[in-house]
């Protein structure tokens, strides 16, 4: 793991904003993988004429 | 009477989502024919004369019209303007205002209905302007969805008059209606939809 | 040819194929290009390590564009044949096209903050992704407004349609109005150079995507042939 | 069987009749443009900053030209005069128009007789004023265009009206942001035909495109 880069942001751009990104991303498409999965039946295909 | 055909209807479907309303409806419709479609509520009656009327989209089958062949459609609503009175309603399809104050009269709209509003006019009075409009619009095919609601006796006495004398003028017309309509057997023909 | 592969019951099996060759895909090219992105590439001069959220930013920009492409074909299909598979790939579409669509947005302002020093700038790019987010947020209200599947695709479509004809129009205008107004963004001039040992490792996340989509979209549709044939 | 008496000429008289009968109705979407643009200036208090003034009037009268066309169709569909309109031997598309023409006359016609007023409240000097009524002239058919369509599309649809403004603002940003930049240019003494042209080029297609794809738009949403 590469430690604290020096200067730029001393909490460094990495923690503050990197990780946030990338568990919104992951959170995001693991949500859609759950809707394709398990998709709630009440979306009827068309009730009567 | 020439007995080209006005209307041809080939294997029409319609199904809404997975149910099938109905499919392979097929019949063509000759001037001087009057075709009466019958069926329980939701068998499709409705959605079939919409189909031939092109307000609704068709999903499958062929509806081929004549082509000089107009249509004049009468659906479950009357499509009159509440705002405006009968005489202006039908003037959308009359040169003059006589012709509309004949139409109303003939359909039993007493002369005094003429220039109020529509919607100070009862359900009855509303269905007899939109059936003057239908015989104003002077159409070669009339599309007519349930054309007896709300008419008292001798509003449909006329209507079916109406319907007999254009069927004899070389017109034809699709009515679904559970009345009996007593008109002479070469004219009426029934389709029942299951 | 591509109708007869438009028939559902041909469609169906074909999805169940392909299916697994996308997940792998994503699964295996998004791990490794997350690995890299994240732990290999090299620290960026100016950013530190910021930069490495462009691995899912960049990437969502792009399947935010390419997702909704692909409706605007369906949608052709779904206008012009009425072809039923169109109108499932139609319909599970702009779920996912608005889930990268915010993707896109939200990691552009995290990568913002210590790129500008804001989360937000009114730049071309960003105000335009924010349009194309509410077009898919309107085609997803149209659809749920609509009982009748078949009848929510085509409204669904003649929307796509518009849309896709008007979206490189709002481009211009936003791109002249926000040029007109420049704000500090450095973000807009040219954006950090990418330099060669991170563009593999982008390639592979917007492929992992992209598969990934694929994959989403042919369960959606072999769930809603399963539906409606039942 | 004789022709019948149903023109395009008489549809459009039909139409106005009907527009001025229902005319407390076709005044609203005037008072909300009215009301909202004296809101904007009282929040200014008298620093009406210049930039701000046009996007507040253009603003205003978006929302303003959204809140008419909910009725464009939505009345057609519910008493069921568009089954009419889709009979009818003239093409859709051509008594879409018309009715659009009819709808611009009675509703958006209004609103640019007032501008004058409102660029009082504004403290808008006249030249800037007339460059915005110049933008605002060129893009009202795209907007009548565009809301067309998503009309059409949520006609017979219950929260109708919202969808309306949902599916038709993102689409109309174009016409705003070049609005915008017409008089921006003219209050920097900048040449503003650029913008103008663009307004008028989205116009020109609406005008021309428009009506057919709101008839199709219509055979989809009377499903």
């Amino acid at each position: 793991m590469t430690g604290f880069p020096h200067g730029f942001w001393r909490m460094g751009g990495f923690w503050m904003y990197v990780w946030p990104s990338y568990a919104l991303t992951i959170i995001v498409m693991g949500l859609n993988i759950l809707a394709a999965y398990w998709p709630k039946n009440d979306d009827a295909d068309g009730d009567d004429a | 009477m020439t007995s080209r055909y006005l209307l041809k209807v080939e294997n029409l479907g319609h199904s809404y989502g997975a149910a099938q309303i109905f499919t392979r409806v097929s019949f063509s419709l000759a001037a001087g024919e009057v075709l009466q479609v019958t069926g329980r509520n939701g068998s499709g009656k409705t959605t079939l004369l919409r189909l031939l009327a092109g307000t609704k989209p068709r999903e499958s089958g062929h509806v081929t019209w004549d082509e000089d062949a107009t249509r004049a459609v009468l659906g479950h609503k009357n499509g009159i303007k509440a705002e405006l009175s009968a005489i202006e309603n039908l003037s959308l399809y009359a040169p003059d205002r006589r012709s509309c104050m004949e139409a109303l009269e003939l359909l039993g709209l007493e002369r005094a209905h003429h220039k109020k509003p529509c919607y100070m006019l009862s359900a009855g009075q509303q269905r007899k302007t939109a059936l003057a409009r239908v015989m104003l619009a002077k159409a070669n095919v009339w599309l007519l969805d349930e054309p007896f609601t709300a008419l008292d006796a001798r509003a449909h006495e006329t209507v079916t008059e109406l319907l007999a004398r254009h069927a004899k003028n070389g017109g034809a017309a699709v009515v679904a209606t559970h009345d009996r309509l007593d008109l002479d057997a070469f004219t009426l023909r029934e389709m029942v939809m299951s | 040819m591509l109708r007869k592969f438009a028939a559902p019951k041909i469609f169906y099996p074909l999805a169940g194929k392909l299916m697994p060759w996308f997940f792998w895909t994503f699964a295996v090219l998004g791990a490794v290009g997350l690995y890299w992105g994240l732990m290999l590439a090299p620290v960026d001069a100016v950013q530190g390590q910021a930069y490495r959220i462009m691995y899912v930013h960049v990437p969502s920009a792009w399947m935010s564009m390419m997702i909704y492409t692909s409706m605007a074909v369906s949608a052709a299909a779904v206008l012009v044949w009425r072809t039923k598979v169109a109108e499932y790939w139609l319909l599970c579409s702009p779920g996912l096209g608005a889930s990268f669509t915010f993707i896109t947005l939200v990691t552009g302002s995290l990568w913002g903050k210590p790129m500008w020093g804001t989360y937000w700038v009114w730049d071309a790019r960003l105000t335009s992704e924010l349009v194309l987010l509410f077009i898919y947020f309107a085609i997803l209200a149209m659809k749920g407004a609509i009982p009748d599947r078949r009848k929510a695709a085509r409204v669904m479509a003649m929307i796509t349609v518009v849309g896709f004809v008007n979206i490189p129009i709002i481009k211009f205008s936003v791109d002249w109005w926000t040029t007109l107004h420049q704000g500090d963004s450095i973000f807009r001039k040219g954006g950090p150079s990418i330099a060669p040992s991170m563009l593999v490792p982008l390639f592979m996340m917007a492929l992992s995507f992209s598969s990934y989509y694929f994959w989403l979209v042919l369960k959606h549709i072999r769930t809603l042939i399963e539906r409606s044939a039942a | 069987m004789t022709e019948n008496g149903f023109t395009l000429r008489r549809y459009f008289f039909f139409c106005l009749r009907l527009l001025f009968r229902q005319r407390r109705d076709v005044a609203l979407p005037l008072f909300f443009f009215l009301l909202v643009s004296s809101l904007f200036p009282l929040a200014f208090a008298n620093h009406a900053v210049p930039l701000l003034a046009p996007a507040a009037l253009w603003i205003t009268l978006l929302l303003s030209v959204l809140l008419s066309l909910d009725n464009l169709f939505r009345e057609d569909v519910e008493d069921g005069f568009m089954e009419q309109l889709m009979t009818a031997r003239q093409p859709l598309g051509l008594l879409v128009a018309v009715k659009m023409l009819a709808h611009w006359i009675a509703y958006i016609l209004p609103i640019f007789i007032c501008l004058p007023l409102t660029g009082l409240w504004y403290a808008m000097p006249s030249d800037t004023l007339f460059v915005l009524a110049l933008s605002l002239l060129l893009g009202t058919p795209t907007l009548l265009a565009l809301g067309g369509l998503a009309a059409a599309l949520a006609a017979g649809l219950k929260q109708g009206g919202t969808l309306l403004i949902l599916v038709t603002l993102p689409l109309a940003t174009p016409v705003l942001l070049f609005g915008l930049t017409m008089v921006d240019m003219s209050q920097n003494g900048l040449s503003y035909a650029a913008a103008r042209d663009f307004l008028a080029a989205m116009a020109v297609v609406s005008v021309g495109v428009g009506p057919l794809v709101t008839a199709a738009a219509l055979r989809i949403g009377m499903d």
